[in-house]
């Protein structure tokens, strides 16, 4: 595979850093003092902070991505690390999110060294590895361990309550993503049966890819997808998503299951040639279209707050396949078209409100005793800052402007626009009424003055509707980055089949 | 006024315009010990707006990309913008007298001052996205407004009003950016119009857009939400959402419609809408049985004028229309918008002062059916030449026939209106209120007349008041007539609503449906039966 | 592209692909998280048997098989066997939280 | 043609196998069912000559996780028999055959040549200072997967305590056992414990040359280590205990420290210094064995069930 010849680029040790660091953070917090665990945490997310930008500094200033080869051996033989323009602004996402998310949870989880703020820390820096790997990696059965290193450190969470229903929510979410992890390694398999490398470069390089490629990509986008809550395979997700405690809610919906779904981008994007996608991601498009659909219209029906914004993370994961075939069938190169920028927009600004949301809704929940919406009229007297955060994340979410679920939208309207896609349109201008009925749903009672005093059970601390108003300002302020696709989201792609 | 007299300060005066009332807004929302001193200053708010409409004209603001935001200030948005600015300063000088202590508190302050953000900015915003964006603005915050009693009705009222806000704004989104592709990602809308004759797939985009404007405007059908919404909303608030944030549409016909080329069919088939609102608004504005509601039926009707107007300069390609739609809005913004203020000095008032507050009002409301020598017969006769002399020139004179019958309607409902405390005196600043808005929609048109290109003189030969004085007395003659009919029919406001509403139940029959999809999909074995089809379908479908 | 010869990597191959349809047959079709996951060992052994036949056949330079695809396994069965613990003990703990069926056939 | 007919033997027994664990009529049967697909799939994997595999499938694929899922069908009430619909049966069963029908056709029409990494991983062996190929691809070609590897095994254990109580943080795991008088047990254990970790050393120590590893050996460890406990002979340590942390953080310690090392010595993370390579190896895998083997047995311990 001579093309695929890689050499480690000058400062290309920040990679290495994205994934020791969280993994030297998770050691140390088993070996400090109790009281020393959160700031272990905190100090790790920190230090990934200032690596992800030190990455997305480096790609945007050299234009060129950042490559690692680990321990100097050569893909397909050895193992590579390779951040692109958008793993690099992926990372840099991520590592943005969590650092308020750790703000949010300091604390909440009752004494340091206990059973639940331990795992909480552990694995939220475990999440952290793995998606800075799955962000970087470059060889399939690499990302396959990162994959299953991500379902392992969420599942405890979503069972970190410990109560029946959040037990039995994650043994759903544990055995049916186990389903999709399997599908994944088979395709793993299938290709280095075909190809003998794994690596994404070397793959990308093949001319006329046959038979097996294909196959495998269809069955390791199922297995994917299954990982993402696709709809219909999202039975896991609203359970799931909504038993887990609000600061973990927050990761697994903003980004764990993006995780699943950037191996999917990498897979279409990077592998497939898109005259060969076109049956195959309209497919994608249409499932993520009833996702947008059933999703939101299921969530329109839910009457606690947190299942409602399970619900529409759903939904919002349907926007995200309809890169699919707007990427896929623009006739442009797929990363520089406008679909490509939008999907990566979506992601990005669903990441930072549902992160919010999520947040908010705990903060809510820890405020009035419930997250019963029928039952919120007054809540903007008590949590003023909250139902701040909570219409700022909606105003994302819903796609007004300025805001990146407003960019995101503008954006795949105009591929779809510009493709003559008109379903496409529909389906989006529909997720976007209904989106503004389900935020509806919670806002206006939120606003309304109360009949009578609404009875407050704990007061709010202003550091966690702080850190969750944070999250909701940045999902606004992506709105403000120019309506057009970004050059940085095409640096160090490969074409398919491309010499 | 000349580019040359320009002040260096005009921009920002035009930024002002828009972002004063947001600092405002944060003021408000980040220090509750203003709001009491601020409930009384909110006629402060607009001034901005005003001062940027007289002084500020030809300014433009752009912001450093990567804020692809800008603003601008032409002829008709000055029209528009200082009449709105002047009714949203009249409301906020009857605010305080209508609501009292409640002003004080921060929902009324907010959604106050978010709304009057969004419909200042309408109309000096120089790119969809900032259109797009102030256009959201009003229409949402708007709902505040309208569910500010937060009785039953009035979120009921607000139910409506929201989904065809939304409704009309997913239409408006789709349709900008058709535009702005039209125009190679151009989001300018200078730059998009001058695009447009040339754009593939203009006539989407307009339509869409279009439609967007309609449900703003109130164009049948998609003027559900007009008559409850008025009805509900307190007596300030309607007064600013009907005098000017429903002009927020009026601007839209003025930004986006290429008049510069005639477009037949678009410009026909827009008219022929307006004009069927403009009758069908008078027609069931008369089954109505509170003046609130006869008001918004009116306004349904005079948008469609409006509507009409705009149709027939597209399809005959006549470059002034923008600026007559706009002079004519500049009108309906002081008239509608005082009515409702004059509605609300009534309904204070007992026995005492009565008449000076009915009689204004009489003149007024006949005024927006061109009465001659007031500010609507100046309204009336800007639009003359778009109307032309065939058949729309027909319409047009018996579309001012209706509103005579309907405002006299409205008159008659006015005059029962009073409170239950004989003794009662409106508030000074209300009545004033009441008064100054009267006298601006009185005096404004004339003062500005001239400036839109039409000639004072004509107004007061007697071709011109013969054309406007018939349709008076006829509609005058109409009205006694109808008067005869005992039983005349009452409908609920929102008309075909009551239709449409009988089918909330399908609606949850839909949604129980998708709740029973859900419920089969969520399976173990579905879902798994699922996952398998997906791989093999995917596999399959690249083979 | 022929035919694969019949040797014992073929029949393997073979074997794993049956066993692959089993696993997936049970995992989908059965009742009961313990039987799922007993469903996805099967699954997994056949997938990591098509790995061995991959590297069977990829046999060369005086090694038996090629060595890459026999780690890729070696790490493979620790993975597994990690989410069948994980699984296993989050079933246990169901049982323990209520008396009644904590596999809760099929929902 | 012996040979052949030995192959398909086992593959049919292995399939007839794991149809009867998948239509057992009782969860514990389908248990022992799958222990004994265990067995079989090891004596596939020796066929296929890959001995290190099967060293691996015998001692995790089958040990270990039929240790845990004997546990589990124990404690576990066997769910009702619930039995799918015909109709879905059909369904499903057809898609299922789909796709193992789709995998025949690829097993049954392989590329040709068939593609090997094997030139290249004998090419640069030597450079690694060993004599296991696949010793070779785990610690230096591949090393990060082992590396995060190790961190997953990590991971699954605190997933494991993460499902005990709050009353029983930091507690020891399992229920208490009090070394058994007399027995079968106590002295079986006795005699097999030392020698199981002379063999478990052993297998560690010729990985590096011959079929054998760290996982392999660490679990032989680990199972010693089960047994002893079983056997009441030592008790399972206080999770909390700092001693038990170190024990478990060494090994990712120790693989992490020289792997950062080789980014001043030998260039890149995870690259040894010439000449120093095989006894770094060593010190890895002595390191991640002792952690590996604490990780596995306490896996299989579970959840801890008493308060510290």
């Amino acid at each position: 595979m001579s093309a695929g010849l890689l050499a480690t680029s000058p400062g290309g040790d920040v990679l290495v850093a994205a994934i020791v660091v969280p993994v030297i953070g998770i050691l140390l917090l088993w070996l400090v003092r109790p009281r020393a665990v959160e700031w272990v945490a905190l100090a790790a997310l920190l230090a990934n902070l200032g690596v992800a930008v030190a990455v997305l500094r480096t790609v945007s200033s050299s234009a060129a991505p950042v490559a690692y080869l680990i321990g100097g051996w050569q893909p397909p033989l050895g193992l590579a690390l390779r951040a692109d323009g958008i793993a690099a602004v992926f990372m840099a996402m991520a590592a943005t999110v969590l650092v308020p998310v750790a703000i949010y949870a300091r604390g909440a989880f009752g004494a340091p060294g206990e059973r639940r703020p331990m795992v909480f820390w552990t694995m939220l820096l475990a999440i952290t590895a793995a998606l800075n790997l799955i962000f970087c990696g470059q060889d399939l059965f690499n990302l396959y361990v990162a994959l299953e290193l991500l379902t392992f450190a969420a599942v405890p969470l979503v069972s970190l309550d410990g109560s029946r229903e959040t037990l039995k929510a994650a043994l759903r979410y544990l055995v049916f993503a186990l389903a999709g992890s399997v599908l994944y390694l088979l395709g793993v398999a299938i290709i280095y049966g075909a190809y003998g490398t794994l690596d994404l470069i070397g793959l990308a390089s093949i001319r006329g890819p046959d038979g097996a490629l294909l196959l495998a990509i269809g069955v390791m986008t199922a297995g994917l997808a299954a990982k993402t809550a696709l709809f219909p395979l999202h039975l896991w997700l609203p359970p799931a998503h909504a038993g887990a405690p609000p600061a973990a809610s927050a990761v697994l919906s903003a980004l764990v299951v993006k995780g699943s779904f950037f191996i999917a981008l990498r897979l279409w994007f990077d592998l497939l040639p898109p005259e060969r996608a076109v049956a195959g991601s309209t497919l994608l498009g249409v499932f993520g279209a009833a996702a947008v659909i059933i999703g939101s219209a299921m969530a329109l029906r839910q009457a606690r707050l947190k299942l409602l914004v399970a619900y529409s993370t759903v939904a919002q994961l349907g926007y995200l396949f309809l890169v699919f075939p707007l990427g896929l069938g623009s006739g442009a190169a797929p990363f520089e078209s406008t679909a490509w920028t939008a999907g990566a927009l979506q992601l990005m600004a669903h990441a930072f409100a549902k992160a919010a949301m999520f947040m908010a809704a705990g903060l809510v929940y820890e405020a009035i005793g419930h997250d019963r919406i029928a039952e919120f009229r007054g809540l903007g007297r008590i949590a003023p800052l909250t139902v701040l955060t909570m219409t700022l994340a909606s105003i994302s979410l819903m796609g007004l402007p300025p805001s990146g679920g407003f960019s995101a939208k503008w954006l795949m309207l105009t591929a779809a626009f510009g493709e003559g896609a008109w379903w496409w349109v529909l389906v989006i201008a529909a997720g976007g009424l209904l989106a503004a009925g389900y935020v509806f749903r919670i806002l206006v009672p939120a606003f309304t003055p109360p009949e009578e005093p609404i009875a407050r059970v704990k007061p709010v601390v202003v550091r966690r509707e702080a850190a969750a108003l944070a999250l909701a300002v940045i999902a606004i302020l992506i709105g403000f980055l120019p309506l057009a696709p970004w050059p940085l989201l095409a640096i160090g792609r490969i074409a398919a089949g491309a010499p | 006024m000349p580019d040359a007299a320009l002040s260096p300060f005009a921009p920002l005066l035009l930024a002002l315009a828009s972002l004063f009332p947001l600092a405002l807004l944060a003021l408000t929302l980040a220090a509750p010990g203003f709001r009491p001193r601020l409930a009384t200053l909110l006629w402060l708010a607009p001034l901005p707006g005003l001062m940027a409409a007289v002084f500020a004209q030809g300014a433009i603001v752009s912001l450093p990309t990567p804020l692809a935001l800008g603003l601008m200030l032409d002829r008709p948005g000055a029209l528009l913008l200082g009449s709105a600015a002047l009714i949203w300063c009249a409301a906020g000088i009857a605010a305080p007298a209508w609501w009292g202590e409640k002003l004080r508190s921060l929902p009324y302050q907010a959604w106050w001052l978010a709304t009057l953000a969004g419909s200042m900015t309408v109309f000096i915003a120089a790119d969809v996205v900032t259109f797009y964006l102030a256009f959201s603005l009003v229409s949402l915050a708007g709902y505040g407004l309208v569910t500010r009693d937060g009785t039953v009705a009035a979120l009921k009222a607000g139910r409506v009003y929201f989904a065809l806000a939304v409704t009309g704004e997913a239409f408006l989104l789709s349709g900008f950016v058709l535009l702005a592709l039209g125009a190679g990602g151009e989001t300018r809308i200078a730059a998009i119009v001058a695009a447009l004759p040339s754009a593939p797939r203009m006539a989407p985009a307009l339509v869409l857009v279009l439609l967007g404007l309609a449900a703003k405007l109130g164009l049948v059908p998609l003027h559900l939400w007009m008559p409850p919404s008025y009805g509900a909303a307190p007596y300030p608030a309607a007064a600013v959402l009907s005098g000017a944030a429903v002009k927020a549409g009026v601007i839209g016909l003025v930004r986006f419609l290429p008049y510069a080329t005639p477009t037949e069919t678009l410009g026909i088939a827009l008219a022929a809408a307006g004009f069927f609102s403009a009758f069908f608004g008078v027609a069931i504005g008369l089954t109505q049985r509170h003046p609130k509601h006869v008001l918004a039926y009116s306004s349904i009707s005079q948008m469609g004028v409006i509507a009409a107007v705009a149709g027939l300069s597209l399809a005959a390609g006549r470059a002034a229309g923008p600026t007559e739609i706009a002079f004519y809005g500049l009108h309906h913004v002081f008239a509608k918008g005082g009515l409702f203020l004059a509605l609300a000095a009534l309904s204070m008032t007992g026995n005492r002062g009565r008449a000076a507050l009915l009689w204004p009002a009489a003149i007024v409301a006949l005024g927006i059916a061109g009465l001659p020598l007031t500010g609507g017969a100046l309204a009336k006769l800007a639009i003359k030449d778009a109307l032309g002399s065939g058949w729309a020139k027909t319409l047009g004179s018996l579309s001012a026939v209706a509103s005579t019958v309907l405002m006299l309607h409205f008159l008659t409902l006015a005059t029962v209106m009073r409170s239950r405390d004989a003794s009662a005196v409106a508030p000074v600043a209300l009545r004033a209120a009441w008064w100054g808005t009267a006298l601006a929609s009185l005096a404004l048109p004339w003062l500005l007349f001239p400036s839109v290109g039409g000639s004072l003189a004509a107004t007061v030969a007697p071709q011109a008041l013969y054309e406007l004085g018939w349709p008076i007395l006829a509609g005058g003659a109409l009205f006694a007539l109808l008067r005869l009919w005992r039983n005349r029919p009452s409908l609920p406001p929102g008309d075909i609503l009551a239709i449409i509403r009988t089918g909330e139940p399908w609606l949850a029959r839909l949604s129980n449906g998708v709740a029973a999809i859900e419920g089969f999909l969520t399976d173990w074995t579905v879902a798994g039966a699922v996952l398998l089809l997906l791989a093999l379908a995917l596999a399959g479908a690249m083979l | 592209m022929s035919l694969a010869p019949l040797d014992a990597a073929t029949l393997y191959g073979l074997m794993g692909a049956i066993l692959v349809g089993l696993g997936l047959y049970g995992v989908v079709l059965l009742g009961g998280f313990l039987r799922r996951l007993l469903a996805f060992n099967l699954l997994g052994g056949g997938v990591f048997i098509l790995f061995g036949v991959v590297a069977r056949r990829g046999a060369g330079a005086g090694f038996g098989g090629d060595p890459v695809p026999q780690a890729l396994v070696i790490t493979g069965i620790v993975v597994a066997f990690c989410a069948t613990a994980l699984a296993i003990t989050l079933i246990e703990r169901l049982t323990e939280e209520d008396g009644d069926d904590p596999s809760g056939g099929g929902s | 043609m012996m040979g052949l007919v030995l192959d398909g033997g086992i593959a049919l027994l292995t399939i007839g196998i794991a149809a009867w664990t998948i239509r057992a009529g009782d969860d514990f049967a389908a248990v022992v069912g799958f222990v004994a697909y265990g067995l079989v799939l090891t004596l596939a994997w020796t066929r296929l000559g890959a001995y290190d595999v099967a060293l691996t499938e015998a001692a995790i694929g089958g040990g270990a996780t039929g240790v845990i899922l004997m546990r589990a069908g124990a404690r576990v009430k066997p769910a009702p028999a619930a039995r799918a619909s015909r109709r879905a049966r059909i369904i499903v069963g057809a898609l299922s055959a789909a796709v193992a029908a789709g995998l025949s056709a690829i097993v049954l029409l392989p590329p040709q040549p068939a593609p090997s990494l094997a030139l290249e991983v004998r090419e640069h062996l030597a450079s690694t200072g060993l004599g296991n190929p696949i010793g070779g691809v785990l610690m230096a070609y591949r090393a990060a997967d082992t590396f995060l590897e190790t961190v997953v095994v990590l991971l699954a254990l605190f997933g494991v305590w993460s499902l005990g109580r709050d009353a029983h943080w930091g507690g020891r795991p399992g229920p208490a056992l009090r070394p058994a008088e007399g027995g079968a047990l106590p002295l079986f254990a006795r005699v097999l414990v030392p020698a199981g970790i002379v063999i478990g050393i052993y297998i560690v120590w010729v990985g590096a040359d011959a079929p054998g590893g760290k996982f392999q050996g660490a679990t032989l460890l680990a199972a010693m280590a089960i047994l002893a406990g079983m056997a009441g002979l030592v008790q399972a340590p206080a999770t909390a205990g700092r001693r038990l942390r170190w024990l478990l953080a060494a090994g990712p310690i120790v693989f992490v420290g020289i792997g950062l090392a080789g980014i001043p010595l030998a260039g890149a993370f995870l690259a040894y210094p010439p000449g120093f390579e095989k006894p770094l190896i060593l010190v890895i895998e002595v390191a991640l064995t002792v952690s590996l083997a604490a990780m596995l047995a306490l896996i299989v311990a579970g959840p801890t069930e008493r308060a510290p």
